[in-house]
């Protein structure tokens, strides 16, 4: 039960914090918001990764951790490099800017 | 072991800092870039502490292994090789595998330690499966939606849908309240496929350019899912960082939804948006009910451009269509040269995705500072000589300012009726994504071009350097 | 350790949640923010309280207890009603622009 | 039991989300004050959920009610009874109390559970001790200064006196590392001096009129004392509130800071600014240094002001000293009735706490659309007939914009300069806060009325009163 009170205060606080954090976001980054997003989401990849170490010797339970690893990996590194490929384009002319027209 | 655990646990703090820092940053234009790299890092970070606390042995490391070098590599070349416009997919299709990652972990605790589970396990996996499912039926579905796979069947407009979403809840339930009983049983194979149903039902009806809030959405819940997975490993990190991820993810999608002049629930339970369902093709409105049409070709057009001192282009979904946005750039830059003062226009919820039309002009090298907000653009169009709209059609109409029945009434347009001339370049008088008529094309400063953006860009691309 | 972790937790999720809160904040509030923030920090009448109640009977805690609950109190009641006498007069007019000038 | 632990949690998790809405709240004009209702609320069930968990048995009751009564009474009486004018010093006195609470609490822990106290614990006691000490001296000596009972040594202006912070500092942490041999020691009676000696060392060095960026910083403590004594008897709740209320005031003290166009650094360690130590007089540049100076006498003024259309008041810290908002709005009263348009310029940092001047008018119920803020009027004082400087001085110094030597360099000021006459109201040539001269005084549209702001304002009344 003691357990369950403070995992219960931290989904509370945890909660908060991210309605507090997105505040006025411009159009221009909804979709790299929403996908750097979906890139922390596959922090779920722990969760794979406690259970691939917890397995012991069950080959289902091996399978099915490096299955989900595979997935939440997929999720992270997928979502983090098209969220930077995302946002080069919106800064690649910031420097030009000082410099002189890149073209 | 004690100085692992606390050295551990210490990166896990740090961990959370940094997510929370890159997600904050993530919503500012300045911070965004490096914001995601320290979320990456943050990620990074979190994996070594869990190592380092849970020490893997060898036939774990092997799995570890195999795991990361399949997913993390099938993403890393997704992530490269997908085209830009492309993006709302590929973000769809990362979310659903992030929850089904939650669904698998669920699925493995509930098979092999339900027996000695108690209440808190039970509704922590319950939670986890069914909201990984729906999260991972769902994106796929909105990924076909978007890719134009798969179409919007005509019941699932009626009634009747929400009358099979809720049977499919309620069995979802019941197999839940089932599950304690033993894990054996038919309670989690139907748990998992009566969510698994449920995510396509609730998806499938809404239409192909609401996704992107949809999206979103699900990616609110795959951080739910995640949260959930935290409960079921006993796992803080995992449960903050789900947690915020799914909060921020709410606050995103409403942000989206008023951007896009919508409310969640009329995205969620209205059905697709006039006859534009798979939002490929413009559908509803026809070429029907239109009078007084001017059009006019190519060269006429580029004879109106020669003579203007300041132009303005408004990109719409059409261009991004005709991938049109270089032979744009290269028409620019003779203007530029003849010494026309362009820009672009830039209407937020043009194109199919927020930010679309930044995305696009930005592959073709256009400078950022010639990227015009609607609000900064509108004040100027009265002294503008000629805006060319291309493959743009809602966010031009002008009805939705004066007509009160217009389903578009009440959202910010770009004012190009206010300008001396106006060139508006599409295939046909077919409607855009409302399906609705266009109050602008019958004006009489409003002359159509008729073709695809691309062709009409590069015969006035050939125009201008013949005259030059 | 493991109260101390979950503690911890909590600890620096309230802080950044509280780095949060507070954004761009109207000169005309600082002093009555801080006002009541002030108040807020009175929550150490708690600790007070769980003093008292598990002194047993030791009278040098039960006196402490006392003591330290009556300076909490002090705080807080005297930081909320302060504050709303400060933010009374700011709104006091907000219904007198609607129904005329009240003078 | 279980039942009354479940509820008492749940009551916990409540409280701590409606504190966190009521410290939002109270950052916004609109729902500040019913946010501070709120964050009542949330105090009171907190208190709720304490009670129901550890149901205190009579005794403990009787000496409950005992410190609730004598507190909250106090506390209730007080904040009834104090002037507007004296906020600073209340709430200065208000927080010294919440910090004193939290020394008490670590007190009595200390001395009777040390034994068996692991580092943890320890470690909680002594940032208790420490921060509660300090907070509570440091608070008391800046109520002092702001009523003016304690003056500003001479020789803390000196380096001398980090000297004596540095070795508190050092003894107080020496005492801490003797704590755990035993609580009988003179170790914990050391570390108390030293920290509450620590906390007037460093509260006494600064001017009077820097003592609400300090109140707000010891403020910040008082909540990090409520954490750590949140350790100490481990309850999550506390820790939270406490964490909450640090770090929010740690930003509050940073966005006044900025406001007053200081820096953190600079007030705590930077000693009084100019010579206005106790904040009450303005002391250095005297009367020296002044040509061309234009005098006039209160009829010359009402003249002027019979004549405007337009007329400003600048109220500043001489307003207040000499309480004259009443006969004020008196003035501004006969004013309109004649016809005349009257504003009121309210600078950020006019008078000696944030929000002065708002507050000071509003009790003589001014209206609020009339009180315009700096960036709102500076445009307009172009187009202003008569400007009526009363008992401001630094916040309408042209000298900030044009004098990068002056110590207010910087600092946006009013421009009343630019309007068409300008009559300064004080008493004697005499510096403001910032212990400067005024260029204001010596310029041809400006013309000084010297007296006290009441009475001067007392015959404008009279003047306009026998000409109507
Ligand atoms: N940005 C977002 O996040 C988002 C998300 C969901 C929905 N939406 C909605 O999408 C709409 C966006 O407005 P919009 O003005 O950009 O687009 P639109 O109103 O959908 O109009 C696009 C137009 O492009 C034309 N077109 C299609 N292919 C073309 C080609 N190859 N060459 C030339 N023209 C072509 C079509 O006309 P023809 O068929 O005659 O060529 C069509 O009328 C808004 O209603 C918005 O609410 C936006
Ligand atoms: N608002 C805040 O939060 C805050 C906090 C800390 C510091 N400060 C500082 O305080 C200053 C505020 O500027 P301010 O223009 O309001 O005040 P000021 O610059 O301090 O000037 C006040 C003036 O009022 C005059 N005065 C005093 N008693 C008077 C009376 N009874 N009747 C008429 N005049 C009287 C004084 O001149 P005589 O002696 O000649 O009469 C003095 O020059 C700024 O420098 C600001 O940075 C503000």
């Amino acid at each position: 039960m003691n357990g369950l009170r403070e995992a219960l205060w931290v989904l509370l606080l945890g909660s908060l914090l991210g309605l507090e954090l997105i505040g006025k976001v411009p159009p221009t980054l909804h979709t790299p918001l929403m996908s750097g997003a979906n890139a922390i989401s596959g922090i779920t990849m722990l969760a794979s990764l406690t259970l691939i170490v917890r397995a012991g010797d069950n080959p289902v339970l091996l399978l099915l951790g490096a299955a989900s690893l595979a997935f939440a990996l997929f999720n992270v590194v997928g979502g983090f490099v098209v969220t930077d490929r995302m946002l080069a384009m919106f800064s690649r002319r910031a420097p030009a800017e000082r410099g002189g027209r890149s073209n | 072991m004690a100085l692992s655990t606390t050295l551990s646990w210490a990166i896990d703090l740090l961990a959370v800092l940094l997510l929370a820092l890159g997600l904050k940053g993530l919503s500012k234009v300045r911070s965004a870039r490096s914001a995601n790299g320290l979320a990456a890092l943050a990620m990074g970070l979190a994996v070594v502490g869990l190592l380092i606390q849970e020490l893997p042995g060898p036939q774990a490391w092997l799995w570890i292994a195999a795991g990361t070098a399949i997913g993390g590599l099938a993403g890393l070349l997704t992530a490269q090789r997908v085209p830009m416009t492309a993006m709302p997919e590929v973000v769809a299709l990362f979310n659903g595998c992030g929850g089904m990652a939650s669904l698998l972990v669920a699925l493995a605790v509930a098979l092999f330690q339900s027996s000695e589970a108690g209440l808190v396990e039970i509704v922590s996996i319950v939670v986890s499966v069914i909201v990984g499912a729906i999260t991972f039926s769902g994106s796929l579905v909105a990924m076909g939606k978007l890719q134009g796979w798969i179409a919007t069947p005509g019941w699932t407009q009626g009634q009747v849908r929400h009358g099979v979403n809720i049977a499919l809840a309620l069995v979802a339930l019941v197999a839940a309240i089932a599950l304690p009983a033993g894990p054996a049983g038919p309670a989690l194979p139907l748990l998992v496929v009566a969510s698994t149903l449920l995510g396509i039902g609730v998806t499938l009806p809404i239409g192909g350019a609401d996704m992107p809030v949809v999206i979103s959405l699900l990616n609110s819940y795959s951080g739910v899912a995640a949260a959930a997975a935290g409960f079921v490993v006993g796992s803080p990190l995992l449960i903050v960082a789900g947690a915020m991820v799914g909060a921020a993810g709410l606050i995103l999608t409403q942000v989206m939804c008023t951007a896009m002049n919508r409310s969640l629930l009329s995205v969620l339970f209205g059905g697709a948006l006039g006859g534009g369902g798979t939002g490929h093709v413009g559908g509803g409105g026809d070429e029907a009910g239109y009078s007084r049409i001017t059009s006019c070709s190519a060269e006429e057009c580029a004879l109106a451009l020669e003579g203007a001192e300041r132009v303005v282009f408004v990109p719409g979904y059409g261009l991004a269509v005709a991938q049109a946005q270089h032979t744009l750039r290269e028409l620019a830059k003779l203007l530029e040269a003849q010494g026309t003062e362009v820009s672009y226009a830039i209407h937020p919820v043009a194109g199919r995705m927020p930010g679309h039309m930044n995305v696009l002009l930005a592959e073709a090298d256009v400078p950022y500072e010639q990227l015009v907000e609607m609000d900064a653009i509108n004040p100027d169009f009265p002294r503008t000589d000629v805006v060319i709209v291309l493959g743009a059609n809602d966010v031009v109409n002008p009805d939705a300012k004066t007509d009160p029945s217009s389903p578009l009434y009440g959202m910010p347009v770009l004012e190009v009726d206010r300008s001396r001339q106006v060139f508006v370049v599409k295939r046909s008088l077919g409607a855009g994504y409302a399906g609705i008529r266009n109050g602008l094309f019958e004006l009489p400063q409003t002359a159509m071009v008729f073709g695809d953006a691309k062709a009409v860009l590069q015969s006035l691309v050939t125009e201008l350097r013949s005259a030059a």
